[in-house]
């Protein structure tokens, strides 16, 4: 399996009350997007009743990395866990926009919206 | 029909720019990187220099997962040509060690090149799919027809495929998407 | 000595990123921002990438300027060999469109080499001069050197200059500059 | 003559009383240092008692920006203006320390202190 690398993208974990919000550290790539699949499966096993994906540190993503975000919604929905996406650069959010995901994901400005969004 | 005929200045000629990558995604960063970074050089405004990177970065990804199957020790080429006129303005009467070369006046588009040397498969078939049914995946060809001008796939003279796209600096009017 | 074996995994075969230039200023952005996007995948720590780019650029700089006399279409190389074991670890049962490919585990240096077809020159003449001499210019030569590991001039076979740099990714103790 | 260009480097100038600051906004390399060049001897052909280049907003420079800079301190000397550098970024400053001008240049970190420096 993919490990947390530094030099690919890093996952930072924090948990606030019944919130797990994950924070990826990088651009979210073909080379990146399975350490965040793992992360994701990893929290997503845990079943928190809400999910928050801090994009605050992500520069960049392409479609792999979309893929794994609309891997985790699903799963998300089988369990009953309401996922949130946050802080979206322009860049980030134009390939959600591209591929009409925008409106199927729930996305925020900030993460403090994502705790009651 | 396009907008950027093949007689444009630029367009003949060997690429100004040319890399060689092994099929590797430790790689994708360092391709969308320069051709970013060339894009921004010739004047192109971030948002497209951006969704240059992107398109780049699409088509390299399936290169690798559906031409290469995965393998890691392919060659992918990726030629840049800027469309228009580049001016080589490259002297001035500067200091020792100050250089000159603000040479990029009227760049039209950029036409950027993928090949490979991978099973080919029929042009026709390299399509996006109905992006309403919400799956993973299925969105690069889309992602790459709805950012880039122009976007033609074709078989290479021998092996591989070869995916021509151009964007254009400036847009006469709303974004068109090529058909190839 | 070379604390990297011409013989470290990796230095033999093709190399696994090329690029060619025309010598237009134009392209240095580019150039410098794939070999520090390949040399930051690689795990290179930020620092170490700063450096390697400017290596690159002061390089093409030089042979632009002082290779080509600012002729701006001519070809320049740059090639990329990451010394040590590239892990090539490209597939895994992740989602479709989810990729994998995180292999750059043993990787111990990069070696990257600029070639140019411009005029021989002797390589003991590019050397840097003394830096108390306080003057715009003449610096090029000293910062390579500086941010490398390893620096070699050399005549190429038949036409043309060729410099072989490494950057290693740990220091095994202080900055060592190489003798070309 | 090099015009500015945006895409290549943009010089903001600003003065301040006795001081003009030179703002360079993108990277200083072969392609940039022209530019540079040519506002500074615009600036200098006035003689402000101080000449102030701020580097907040170049995250890169090569030694051709350096060497325009060690052209304008020449310049600035012969005319009794007080030159000072800002707001270098890690890995500018490191390129004057390799130059071994870091101690050649008065630098200092902040543009407010560039006025006083
Ligand atoms: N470079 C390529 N070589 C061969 N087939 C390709 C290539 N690029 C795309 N395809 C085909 O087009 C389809 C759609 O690609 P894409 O939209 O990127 O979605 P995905 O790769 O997730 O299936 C792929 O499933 C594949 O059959
Ligand atoms: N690629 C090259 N081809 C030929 N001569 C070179 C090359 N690079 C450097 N030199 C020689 O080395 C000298 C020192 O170069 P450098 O330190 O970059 O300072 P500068 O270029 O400002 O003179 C140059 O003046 C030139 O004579």
């Amino acid at each position: 399996m993919a490990e947390r690398r530094a030099d690919s993208v890093t996952v930072n974990c924090e948990t606030r009350g019944n919130a797990v919000i994950l924070s990826p550290v990088g651009d979210v790539d073909l080379t990146a997007s399975p350490v965040l699949r793992q992360e994701l499966k990893r929290v997503q096993g845990k079943r928190p009743a809400r999910l928050v994906v801090d994009l605050t540190l992500v520069p960049y993503m392409d479609s792999s990395g979309v893929a794994t975000l609309v891997e985790a919604m699903q799963i998300a929905r089988k369990n009953g866990t309401r996922m949130v996406l946050c802080a979206l650069a322009d860049r980030v959010r134009s390939i959600f926009e591209i591929a009409r995901l925008d409106t199927v994901f729930v996305i925020v400005a900030t993460s403090d919206a994502a705790m009651t969004a | 029909m396009s907008a950027i005929p093949s007689t444009a200045p630029g367009s003949a000629g060997p690429p100004e720019v040319s890399i060689e990558i092994m099929s590797n995604p430790l790689y994708l960063s360092g391709a969308r990187e320069l051709v970013a970074a060339v894009a921004r050089r010739l004047g192109f405004p971030d948002e497209s220099c951006g969704q240059i990177a992107l398109a780049v970065d699409e088509a390299i990804c399936n290169v690798i997962r559906h031409g290469y199957d995965r393998a890691a020790d392919k060659p992918i080429w990726i030629h840049l040509w800027p469309l228009g006129t580049v001016k080589q303005e490259n002297s001035c009467g500067c200091a020792a060690g100050g250089g000159c070369g603000d040479g990029n006046h009227a760049v039209e588009a950029l036409k950027i090149v993928i090949e490979d040397e991978a099973k080919q498969v029929d042009p026709a078939q390299i399509k996006s799919r109905n992006l309403e049914d919400v799956r993973p995946g299925g969105l690069g060809v889309h992602i790459i027809r709805a950012v880039m001008d122009e976007v033609t796939y074709e078989r290479r003279e021998k092996t591989g495929m070869r995916l021509t796209m151009i964007k254009r600096r400036v847009h006469a009017g709303a974004e068109e998407v090529g058909n190839g």
